[in-house]
């Protein structure tokens, strides 16, 4: 697509801002040539649209500043999965079902796969991989009460559930069994070890109010 | 612009879906460019000449034999023939206007008002077959080798002013006629197909079942219903147009009243070929 | 044996990688220069592909390549082709595409044509068995055994067997298939105080996994590395090689973890083959993302039971004759639960009078495999409630008639007359009923709360939880760590950390001490049992048992070589080996490790045993010479099947107005043996409960009978259980006894839970509809509405595939 | 064109950030235009590649569009207003708690925390069979293959059909009908207000469409007038699970009453037709009537009248009336 299109539409009684938006959100909708032939990093390269508005735009993944080429319609999951390397979380149906892809957009959860990621440009993302002290490299307290009570079987779900718990216990420091049950039902678990993972979400709690 | 509408079926296979709804604004355009142009036309072409109205005095030289012994007024429409023709016009009409309005953009609930629209005209279609071949003469809508030349004389005069108007027509003029016979074969095409439809939709009698026939067989049946659908509107647009144009009005009376005058018999109609008693 | 570990709960040592998201599963990994597949799945239950036109597609900037039907090997029926030139059910893989980004391959997935002959399809069993009625296969509907193996055969049933069946609304039973029996069922049902008979109906369910079955693959000096989701590794490795019909060796599998699998990945996926041969064809590592879509129609399903049983009763309770018929939906490929359903029924009531007829038939639905407890969940969930008509009748305790009927130590049952190595199923109904106490929560059956209805249940199941003959390898390094090598997979039960326990205590080694090797057939994995019927747990401590053992006497040799005595006046603890006499005339294990490659031979693996396997032999040889080597095949024996048993007990709230059945408790009771993880048991035990929860109560599997094709493909609309769907607390315990047979004394449990959760609570819902059983699976409010209000009910006794 | 799912078809993407800019995007594309709120329903579409807009406009950027505003005459709620938002604001939670308990039962946290109230109303039928890419009515061809006489059904509609017989999935549009609420719609440079019973639209009216809105609508508002602040109020939803789950039926009910009787009363019922019901016949019944047991079987009894069920959801009728009974019965 071209920029025209954009300044055309927007211009009018619009802000400079909207219209500076709307050129990178369109801008972005260009393939990148440079990832045509590397299909481990070039997953969305190369649609059906050219165009040479700017494609680069920068997130901000578990406290980093990541510049990336993202497409327009391309998710969040997508962008963590195959863009940034963080593969923990996880698409186990990328049809915002199972939860398996459940991260922090500012604090709150959301389904990677089903956000697009040009929605979290300059919101703060946090994945499983950003729970441990950058510093001391000390578990998060939720990763800590999984590995007290020995939660999760195959583990796929691991990751969205632990971040379910995360947001839990920022939200909820004393959680009631229940409550948690609640927490967590945006997550599925086919091992069907809820039994443990409630366990885990209260010790989480319990560990969480005492940091 | 779309003709088809295809898609593929839940196996993935092209089937047709129905016509494309352009159709419609096509018929609807082409009918209302030929409201504006034809009597546009007509006035310009017939500037100066006189019209197609024969002179009152043409009657007695016309007159046949026994002219004088004809009533005054002529029975041209049995008051049954009128009924079918009023009620088929309002089916007709109700079935048009549920039909497209609301492809056109206006919406309400058409479904049941077409459904029944349809019955009443497919009932008023088997009445009429059976009236016209019972009690009418049938044979007075046959088109035979004068009405071809009667047709093709008359069509010459429309065209040219100068040449001499065709011979004087039987009970129905030829371009009656011909009409008469495109809106059967489209109001056929149109009621058997509609019947058939009918048996997907949920009616008091019966819940829909689409499976009837197959995907492929359905889609050519809503094709033929969109098409003749589609051609109705510009036929009908077609005869109301005439109908109300002021040299045609004595027949659009007759349509109402069931007579025309002895004069307008004598002038317009030849005694040999309809006969009145 | 001094037991420091046995019976501990230890955090698996995967555990960290897992919850800090660095556990790599298979779609985890990369390769340079990698390219996505992406196929075009059958739109049509069974059809055959007439013209493939991929040009358009071809020609598309970034499409590496095209696989074709033509490309696989097209096998027989009923063995499974890759890509399939003649579909047999819709969302069948026909072809594939290759491009640079999965977006490409998708976009020229719809620039491909391909011209499908739509053939006559067939979804329900009995469709097919009804005369003139259409067979999945244009080869038959049924696999029958015949002079040489087994064939094909176009099984039909008369216009009278089906007749006879409309006017009673049950099951029609035609000439069956497979038939056994034991006594005179016919005898003993006239002898019958009490006889309960019925027309029961389980349906189909997908296993959904979390992980769809995707891998990657990619050829390197004539090597295949291939990456997949498996349930068991070395056995995987074996089944890859030997349908790209190559070495074992020249295959390395990573499997290092797997997102679940519950049956559906036993020894891998049919589909983990195509970046194998379609890496091998562009030459270029090939990913293929398995995704959610493609899962539910490739990701295999539980076959469906239409069945009728007649059971007999004596006067005090005992089950005195057994009469089952099964009608097996095989899906596109086939199954053979009914064959195990039979087989639990009989041990599960040991009734001296059975008869067992059943009929296995192909459909045009998506392929099926064993689901957790293939057979025996279904069955048991299906004759739990009816054991309980027939308590009611008698006007007994339903606990107490289990108790009567269960099996003793003196068992025997099925058509080869086996025996059993150990049993506790009237400990685990007595102990079990102790734990979520029976006594008091009986009373609540029927009881009314505002709209709500109380029911109580419990069922009784049993499975297959052992086997024997495996090999052990081990490495005792020169740093003096233990490394154990594990071929068996990586799928959650924790069994490849639990099953390495006993090489540990043996040895007298700390936890800490030992290293588990898994994952990666490079690495060396010993031939192993494939990760199902919960073998591992017994097969592997067993396995590991016998290595470590061998071990421990090289030790034990080693050290009186070295500081003199006799081997036996030896012992090992914390890392060191020493004189029973003299803890200081001794020497570390890194020591021993080392004197080990010095003396070389069968001490470091240079010398191997006569009978282990040849996977194991090859395995061995990549560590010979890293460190003393424990390698031995399990020779224990032993006599008689290896089961395991759950003993489930729940109670339920039935809202009268709505039909919504609210499960408020659960208690899992197991007789395992030896407990070797008790928390990781607890887990197997609720877990595999709770998909026996969803299969009785939700899950399910529709398909819309005009077309052929499934409707319920999404999570919601099958419906696996949620978080908030089971009781917020649940509990378990064991028996504890271990078995005599096994030196660890331990068996499997990863099966049995299963029919134990959907019985109990089947049976519960039947208590608190006044003991109505509705007979079929799942039980959603809409059947128990309707049920409650007396409606017109929507689909017959036998219908399948609704709801 | 063979199918593929799972992989979004490339689309423009324009993310405004006024009210002014959206509708002026929206109004330049028209029909290619695609309005993105919190995406769930809309990323079904797109990842199964069946709707395929050119143009999305994401509205997560609008901030007017978003919070939930306290006024004289009310609570205005902006349409991307999160569900999250609708069900934790105090205001809702104590005088309009039917709104509030409605959005705790949409779906999951998650879904909750990007799903909008706009969205939630606005979100199309989960017929499996349009949903399937099936060339019905609905998606512009000329079957319904939920009504077929084998079909399977058992979450169709019960009341409303004509010709599709899909439902409305949305869980707060009963709530908002027993709340009188009115929503706003934008349209170019234009605003038009529209009763929340008004908003959806049977397919006797239009086939292909859940509500009134059209290429270059905006939904931007929802009014909820103070009329019902604080009354009696209902709201249950039967679900076959726990959660991320349609309604197989919902209830949403406002009741004032004065000395053990009702003044006026406001029944919505949502999961039985191609829209959700209000119940007026009944709501006229019940005014005046005694609370209890004997009105409550009386409006259930009511509600269902005219009912006709498809071959699989007959359960729907009790379901439905007992639903209302309960929601009655909980006057008291």
């Amino acid at each position: 697509m071209d920029e025209v299109v954009v300044t055309r539409t927007l211009e009018r009684s619009v802000s400079r801002r909207t219209f500076i938006k709307g050129v990178i959100a369109a801008g972005a909708a260009t393939s990148s040539a440079g990832y045509l032939l590397r299909g481990s990093t070039g997953l969305f390269a190369a649609t059906a649209m050219q165009g040479t508005a700017e494609r680069l735009i920068t997130l901000n993944v578990n406290g980093q500043q990541r510049r990336v080429d993202v497409l327009p319609n391309e998710t969040l999951a997508m962008t963590l999965r195959y863009k940034l390397g963080l593969t923990g979380t996880k698409l186990g149906c990328d049809r915002a079902e199972c939860g398996a892809c459940t991260v922090l957009v500012d604090g709150v959860s959301q389904y990677a796969c089903s956000t697009l990621t040009h929605q979290v440009r300059g919101r703060a993302v946090t994945t499983v991989e950003g729970l441990e002290d950058r510093q001391s490299g000390a578990l998060h307290p939720v990763q800590q009460a999984v590995l007290d009570e020995g939660g999760f079987q195959c583990a796929f779900c691991a990751p969205g559930f632990i971040m379910s718990m995360v947001a839990l216990v920022d939200a909820n420091p004393a959680p009631t069994r229940e409550a948690a049950a609640h927490a967590l039902s945006g997550n599925l678990c086919r091992c069907g070890d809820y039994d443990k993972i409630l366990n885990c979400a209260m010790r989480a709690a319990e560990l969480a109010r005492r940091v | 612009m779309e003709i088809l509408r295809r898609g593929p079926n839940p196996w993935g296979q092209e089937v047709l879906i129905g016509v494309g709804w352009d159709l419609v604004w096509l018929a609807v355009f082409l009918s209302v460019a030929f409201v504006v142009i034809h009597p546009l036309w007509v006035a310009a072409r017939t500037r100066g000449v006189g019209t197609g109205e024969g002179a009152e005095g043409e009657a007695e030289a016309l007159g046949g034999p026994g002219a004088g012994d004809l009533p005054e007024r002529i029975q041209r429409h049995s008051v049954a023939a009128r009924t079918f023709h009023w009620t088929m016009s309002v089916a007709m009409i109700a079935l048009l206007v549920t039909a497209f309005v609301p492809v056109l953009g206006l919406q309400f609930p058409w479904v049941t008002v077409h459904w029944i629209a349809g019955l009443v005209l497919l009932v008023a279609v088997l009445y009429h077959v059976v009236h016209s071949m019972v009690w009418q003469d049938f044979w007075s809508m046959g088109f035979g080798a004068r009405d071809l030349r009667e047709g093709l004389a008359e069509l010459r005069h429309a065209l040219d002013p100068r040449a001499r108007p065709g011979p004087r027509s039987g009970k129905y003029p030829a371009d009656h006629k011909l009409y008469h016979h495109v809106v059967v074969l489209v109001t056929i095409a149109a009621v058997v197909t509609g019947v058939l439809m009918m048996v997907r939709i949920d009616t008091p009698f019966w819940s829909g079942n689409p499976y009837l026939l197959s995907d492929g067989t359905w889609g050519v049946l809503y094709v033929v219903h969109g098409l003749s659908g589609v051609a109705l509107i510009g036929l009908v647009a077609a005869h109301v147009y005439f109908a109300i144009r002021p040299e045609k009005r004595w027949i659009t009376w007759s349509m109402i009243r069931g007579w025309i005058s002895r004069d307008r018999y004598l002038t317009h109609h030849d005694p040999d070929r309809w006969v009145v008693k | 044996m001094a037991e420091k570990l046995i019976g501990k709960d230890i955090a698996p040592p995967d555990l960290v990688a897992k919850i800090t998201g660095r556990a790599k599963y298979a779609e985890d990994f990369r390769a340079e220069g990698m390219v996505f597949a992406k196929m075009l799945l059958s739109p049509m239950p069974h059809a055959r592909v007439r013209r493939i036109d991929t040009s358009r597609a071809e020609r598309m900037e970034g499409v590496v390549g095209v696989l074709l039907p033509d490309d696989v090997p097209q096998p027989e029926p009923p063995a499974e082709p890759v890509l399939a030139r003649e579909p047999v059910f819709e969302g069948q893989p026909v072809l594939a595409v290759a491009a640079v980004t999965e977006q490409i391959a998708a976009d020229a997935i719809e620039q491909v044509r391909v011209d499908f002959e739509p053939l006559p399809f067939v979804l329900d069993p009995l469709d097919s068995l009804r005369p003139g009625g259409p067979n999945a296969h244009v080869q038959g509907n049924v696999r029958v055994r015949g002079e040489d193996g087994t064939e094909w055969r176009d099984h039909k049933w008369t216009e009278t067997d089906f007749a006879a069946a409309a006017t009673a609304d049950r099951l029609p039973m035609g000439e069956p298939v497979v038939e056994w029996s034991r006594g005179d069922v016919d005898a003993a049902f006239a002898n019958a105080e009490v006889i309960v008979e019925e027309t029961i109906v389980h349906q189909s369910l997908t296993h959904h996994p979390m992980e769809p079955r995707t891998s990657m693959a990619y050829w390197q000096n004539g090597k295949l590395f291939a990456f997949t989701s498996t349930q068991s590794t070395a056995r995987t490795k074996g089944a890859l090689a030997n349908a790209l019909d190559m070495d074992p060796e020249d295959v390395v599998l990573v499997a290092e973890y797997c997102g679940g699998g519950f049956g559906s990945k036993i020894s891998g996926s049919t589909l983990m083959r195509l970046p194998a041969i379609f890496s091998r064809k562009i030459n270029r590592p090939v990913m293929l993302r398995v995704t959610r879509y493609e899962e539910t129609y490739i990701g295999r399903a539980r076959p469906g039971f239409q069945g009728w049983v007649k059971m007999g009763f004596r006067g005090d309770g005992k089950v005195t004759a057994l009469d089952l018929y099964l009608v097996e939906e095989g899906g596109a490929y086939g199954s053979g639960d009914n064959g195990t359903a039979g087989v639990v029924a009989d041990l599960t009531y040991q009734p001296d009078n059975v008869r067992v007829r059943s009929v296995s038939v192909f459909t045009n639905t998506p392929p099926k495999s064993a689901q957790r407890g293939p057979g025996g969940a279904q069955i048991i969930s299906m004759l739990e409630p009816i054991l309980d008509k027939g308590a009611r009748e008698l006007g007994m305790d339903r606990l107490e008639i289990r108790k009567l009927n269960a099996p003793r130590p003196d068992v025997r049952f099925g058509p080869r007359d086996m025996g059993l190595t150990s049993v506790h199923a009237v400990e685990a109904l007595a102990q079990g009923g102790e734990a979520f106490g029976w006594e008091e929560k009986k009373v609540l059956s029927g009881r009314r709360n505002g709209t709500k209805v109380t029911g109580v249940g419990i069922g009784l199941s049993p499975y297959t939880a052992g086997s024997r003959g495996y090999d052990g390898l081990l490495l005792l390094r020169p740093d003096g760590k233990l490394q154990v090598h594990q071929g068996i997979g990586n799928l959650g039960t924790h069994s490849i950390a639990d099953t390495a326990r006993p090489a540990a205590e043996i040895l007298g080694l700390d936890w800490d001490q030992v290293e588990i090797v898994w994952g990666d057939s490079s690495r060396g994995l010993p031939r192993s049992s494939v990760q199902a019927g919960s073998q591992t747990t017994h097969a592997h401590t067993r396995a590991n048992h016998a290595a470590a053992t061998d071990a421990r006497s090289k030790i034990q040799e080693i050290a009186a070589g070295t500081l003199g005595g006799a081997p036996g006046d030896y012992v090992l603890d914390g890392g060191r080996v020493f004189h029973r006499s003299n803890q200081s005339r001794g020497m570390s294990f890194g020591q021993v490790a080392e004197r080990a490659i010095e003396l070389g031979g069968t001490y470091d693996g240079h010398v191997l045993p006569e009978d282990i396997h040849a996977e194991t032999v090859a395995a061995a040889g990549g560590l010979a010479g890293q460190g003393l080597m424990g390698v031995a095949r399990d020779n224990y024996g032993g006599d008689g099947g290896v089961y395991s048993w759950v003993a489930g007990f729940a109670v339920v709230e039935l809202d009268v107005e709505t039909g919504i059945v609210d499960v408020t408790e659960y208690t899992g009771y197991a007789d395992c043996g030896t407990v070797v993880h008790p928390r990781s048991l607890g887990a197997q035990i609720l877990g595999g409960s709770i998909q026996g929860m969803g299969m009785a109560m939700s899950q399910r599997w529709v398909f819309d009978p005009k077309w052929g094709v499934p409707l319920a493909k999404r999570l919601y609309t099958a419906r696996p259980p949620g978080i908030l769907d089971v009781p917020l607390e649940m509990s378990w315990g064991a028996v504890g006894i271990p078995d005599p047979q096994t030196p660890v004394g331990a068996k499997g449990i990863g099966e049995p839970p299963v029919g134990a959760g959907a019985a109990a609570i089947a049976s519960a819902v039947a208590d608190a509809l006044g003991g109505r059983c509705l007979c079929r699976t799942p039980l959603t409010p809409d059947i128990i509405l309707a049920e409650l209000e007396g409606l017109e009910p929507p689909f017959s006794r036998t219908a399948t595939h609704v709801g | 064109m063979a199918t593929i799912r799972d992989m979004m078809p490339a689309f423009e993407l324009f993310q405004p950030t006024s009210v002014d800019a959206a509708a002026e995007l929206m109004d330049e594309h028209g029909g290619d235009a695609w309005a993105l709120a919190g995406g769930l329903d809309s990323m079904d579409w797109f990842k199964d590649r069946i709707k395929r807009p050119r143009v999305v406009v994401d509205l997560s950027g609008v901030s007017e569009l978003r919070g939930i505003r306290e006024t004289a005459q009310g609570l205005d709620i902006g349409a991307l207003t999160t569900l999250t938002e609708v069900e934790r604001h105090d205001a809702l939670r104590s005088d309009y708690a039917v709104l509030a308990d409605a959005a705790r039962h949409v779906a999951t946290p998650q879904i909750r925390n990007q799903g909008t109230l706009g969205g939630n109303i606005s979100q199309d039928t989960r017929c499996w069979y349009y949903r399937s890419g099936w060339p019905c009515y609905r998606a512009g061809g000329n079957t319904c293959y939920a009504s077929a006489p084998q079909a399977m059904n058992r979450e169709h509609c019960i009341m409303g059909a004509s010709r599709c017989v899909a439902v409305n999935p949305s869980d707060t549009a009963p709530a908002l009908l027993a709340l009188d609420a009115v929503v706003t719609v934008r349209s170019g440079g234009r605003e038009r207000t529209v009763d929340a019973e008004d908003y959806f639209v049977g397919p006797a009216m239009d086939i292909t469409r859940m509500t009134v809105l059209r290429p270059r609508d905006l939904l931007t508002k929802v009014h909820i007038p103070s009329a019902w602040a604080g009354a009696h109020f209902h709201y249950e939803k039967v679900q076959d699970r726990g959660s991320w789950d349609f309604a197989l039926v919902s209830v949403a009910g406002a009741f004032r009453t004065t000395g053990g009787r009702i003044q006026e009363a406001r029944l919505a019922v949502n999961g039985v037709a191609p829209y959700p019901v209000r119940l007026h016949r009944v709501e006229q019944a019940l005014a005046g009537a005694v609370t209890g047991e004997e009105t409550a079987l009386a409006a259930g009894e009511m509600a269902v009248e005219g009912a006709r069920p498809l071959r699989h959801n007959g359960y729907k009728v009790p379901l439905m009336r007992n639903l209302v009974r309960r929601a009655v019965r909980s006057v008291a």
